[in-house]
């Protein structure tokens, strides 16, 4: 079905604003296609975590449309928004992992609230842990990791399901240079088997490395917008 | 089916995984729930026990007609017809001197020793005049009397009346007691258990959080949580009869003296098995109530 | 002095600001404080209630002796002079037939409606015994009625005894509602009060971690939370007494029939101020407790 | 007091096991001087965060000795430790801001637990969050602002109390460059002033641009430490 639309994402004039008077986002148009590898900058308090919000229906735009997967996510109800979000993976700022529950747990909810059998979540999970070098932790609890540790099960989480978008807060802000590009690698990769990526970040390595799309956003405003062809990742 | 049963054991096991990810959240509505059930359930209890006293005091709705001491026995018989022609009785019996003297042997229980100093037996005969359904109350008690008091023969009517009005009061009391403790009760379970549930999940407000950021259905998140209200209402109700029962071990043979003045010559019965299961069903009940009103009140999304 | 009053105020202020930081959690605790002295106050009550007809009761320790028809009332300080004489025996009062019916109507309130079609005053003159202290009881009872019964001109003792007799059972009963009830109630809501206060810490956990992290003393993370206990007690005990004066409102007028029949001709009470005031107590007093009790149960360290 | 104890923060021989048989920390030596600015680097799950733990109590060493401020922080008893936190302000890897206080209410929280007066309180707090460019956040709740935004308010916690240790782990991963290096620069006035600085950081634009000490673990060791006698902070 969205293959029948042009972008996956897509944000045509939005605004969101928090409290009024004050922009959060302004006048964002942008579109996303299939398999794009997007990179997003800018200074903090630019509204880069917000337009993610936007486009797994966290928030809702103040003005504009967005339309993701065919759906209107800005006019979205309430039952509707479950479905959408199921198809979309999200590495949180926070990452925003259950305290009380294991690594393995956490992993696997992206894979259980999509009903997917108790062997293949086991074995899903085991794979994209042992890509991310957690093997070892998969029955510690979050508060027992290091920082670096929770975040890649936080990016765990987002891959394991195969989304077909793949939004990205900066997924490498507790990782040494090294461990960042490796992890880079891999969620490029999910680009190239079709996912939407969109990244935000302030590492400039990475901006540096990796080309694709970069869009930086300032003030809530996307100031400037360029492509390279094709950057490290496609080396 | 075999669908249906996959599903059942998946929801099963995040239910048990929920509540033992939160143990002392879990612990404290499962205790809150033992605590609520056991109130409710001592009151049934007793007022169980007291119903069985009260189906005896409907034999004591009866107008007791002491007989003169001039009136020879051979004519007991005549005056119970004549008795029995009034209107509003539905029977009549005559008790003997020695008939009335062993009841109140045994009515009164130990109290009985209040006559073991009596040389002679001081009570009169009497008539025991059983009332039609429509005439047991205050008022057609008085119809009745006033019609009894024209009979010859009948010296007194009154004790038998003073009885009546005295357990009457009592029955009155228990009645009073049931319905507004009761419901008092039972509605102040209901209000505090789906309190100490909401408080439970509002530990838990990150993780359910989280699952609606991750895509899950209302249904997804809230199937386990109403599982949890009712395996935490299940547990709670298991302790709460283990507990009524203890207490009923160890009330029952220190108050043995107070019991028996209360229950009269009964012994104290517990729960029928019937009634067991009903308090338990009582408990997962008020478990997926409470955790309705729960989600309800909190929405996470 | 003022340095101790700035210190109040701030300890002030941060516990109204813990609370108003999680609101669900400290409505929840209020309402359930509330819910608990509403069962304990309702409680109370009604033994507040009994209790005045329990002093009633201590009138109607007496022993009636009814008189033959035959004495003369001009015989009747005679005899009463010499029922005074027997053993255990405190106070005699001459009750004339007059004053007999008289009584009778004013015990019963609206049950006299009962006596209205009587044409003739049934009762007869009667001696009013009171017993000494020490005689008020089943037994001590049994000892004065053998003494009593040998005396000339009386005809009857039968009927007073069985009126004490009723009673003697329902005080039991309200005794043992009293003490079984009373306990198990005050124990659960101290219970179920400690329970929910720690619950609404748990749901603020990582705020009391927190606090730990940055140096804050066990003082001064504990005395707000102790403090927060204890408004929360004072808000439940407060809308507990609100609550509990609008069902008094409500119900009495309800029940009137019912209730006259409870409580003889007395008219039911409302808490007095200083009844009132101890609700608050026990109410800020749980409050506080509970918050020791989650305080010790959780470490934040 | 602790001007007569030669280095402000000592660890003897300290090795960390969170369970048995795997050692966060082993057999670490190292001793920090008054107004000292030291970094820490290496790999996630290196150590870093566990280093800073023992430091300020909230984990006990599993053998060695730790002397903080004149205190053995290895053996303080449960009453001693909260006197010795209020010397040492921390900046945690999650924040860990309160969510339902607003941003003055958390950092004015280091100033209560010292007893500071209302006013003072006011006029510090206000003063700090200007510095960081936070003034016009003090109302808002820490789940209404932005990632890096939540940074800075950790960093204004930890900094408002003036402390004789600062502890600050990853304090810049949610910031962009240019952000970065102006709160660092924050940070390393605080060593100048006198106080203990110990970052722990994988930037590597902060590890070229800093001077001072560098301490870098591998797998709870100390692989290699080195000093360069004034950093950029010097110029
Ligand atoms: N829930 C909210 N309520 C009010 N204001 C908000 C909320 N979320 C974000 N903001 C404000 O909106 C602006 C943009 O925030 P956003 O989180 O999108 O920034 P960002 O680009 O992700 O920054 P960072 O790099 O620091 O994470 C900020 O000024 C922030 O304070
Ligand atoms: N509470 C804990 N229980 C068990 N293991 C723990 C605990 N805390 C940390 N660890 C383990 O100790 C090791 C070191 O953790 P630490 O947090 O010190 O690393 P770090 O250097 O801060 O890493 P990062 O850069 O990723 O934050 C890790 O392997 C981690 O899994
Ligand atoms: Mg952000
Ligand atoms: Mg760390």
């Amino acid at each position: 079905m969205h293959d029948a639309v042009r972008a996956t994402v897509g944000l045509f004039h939005v605004s969101k604003s928090y409290a009024a008077g004050h922009f959060a986002l302004r006048d964002v148009c942008l579109e996303f296609q299939r398999g794009e590898f997007a990179l997003l900058s800018g200074p903090s308090g630019a509204g880069k975590t917000t337009l993610l919000k936007l486009i797994f229906a966290a928030e809702r735009a103040s003005e504009g449309q967005i339309l993701v997967l065919g759906r209107n996510a800005s006019r979205l109800g309430a039952a509707a928004i479950p479905s959408l979000r199921r198809r979309i993976g999200v590495v949180f700022q926070d990452f925003k992992l259950m305290p009380r529950r294991t690594v393995e747990e956490n992993v696997a909810l992206a894979l259980e609230v999509v009903g997917t059998p108790r062997r293949e979540v086991r074995a899903r999970v085991f794979a994209i842990l042992k890509q991310l070098g957690l093997q070892d932790r998969r029955f510690h609890h979050p508060l027992s990791l290091s920082g670096g540790e929770q975040q890649r099960v936080a990016i765990a989480r987002a891959l394991v399901n195969e989304p077909e978008i793949l939004l990205a807060d900066e997924p490498t802000g507790n990782l040494d240079e090294e461990l960042s590009l490796e992890i880079m690698d891999l969620i490029a990769a999910a680009a190239k088997r079709g996912t939407t990526v969109i990244v935000a970040t302030h590492d400039s390595a990475i901006l540096e490395r990796y080309g694709g799309r970069h869009v930086r956003l300032e003030h809530g405003r996307v100031v400037s917008e360029h492509s390279t062809p094709a950057g490290r990742e496609g080396e | 089916m075999r669908q249906l049963w996959a599903r059942l054991i998946s929801l099963t096991r995040s239910a048990l995984r929920g509540l033992s990810s939160s143990p002392v959240a879990s612990g404290v509505a499962v205790v809150t729930i033992a605590i609520s059930l056991v109130l409710v359930g001592a009151f049934a209890l007793l007022a169980s026990n007291m119903r069985s006293l009260l189906d005896d005091f409907g034999d004591a709705l009866v107008v007791a007609a002491y007989l003169g001491e001039n009136v020879p026995a051979s004519e007991y018989p005549a005056l119970a017809d004549l008795a029995r022609s009034v209107e509003g009785v539905e029977s009549v019996q005559v008790i003997s001197p020695e008939q009335a003297l062993e009841r109140f042997r045994v009515g009164v229980g130990r109290g009985a020793a209040l006559l073991e100093g009596l040389s002679e037996n001081p009570l009169p005969a009497s008539l025991e005049i059983t009332l039609l359904p429509e005439h047991q109350s205050a008022a057609g008690l008085g119809v009745v009397v006033e019609s009894l008091e024209g009979l010859p023969g009948i010296d007194d009517l009154g004790s038998g009346q003073q009885w009546v009005e005295g357990y009457l009061r009592a029955l009155a009391l228990v009645r009073g007691l049931g319905i507004g403790l009761g419901a008092i009760l039972g509605f102040a379970a209901l209000l505090i258990v789906s309190n100490t549930i909401r408080l439970a999940m509002l530990s838990r407000r990150d993780e359910l959080e989280l699952l609606a950021l991750v895509g899950a259905s209302r249904s997804f998140v809230g199937a386990p949580l109403l599982l949890e209200g009712a395996l935490c209402g299940a547990a709670g109700s298991a302790l709460a009869l283990a507990l009524l029962f203890l207490l009923f071990q160890l009330v029952v043979p220190g108050f043995e003296f107070g019991l028996e003045l209360l229950l009269g010559g009964l012994s104290p019965h517990f729960f029928a098995p019937s009634e067991c299961l009903a308090l338990m069903a009582a408990g997962v009940a008020v478990g997926v109530v409470g955790s309705l009103f729960a989600l309800a009140s909190e929405r996470f999304a």
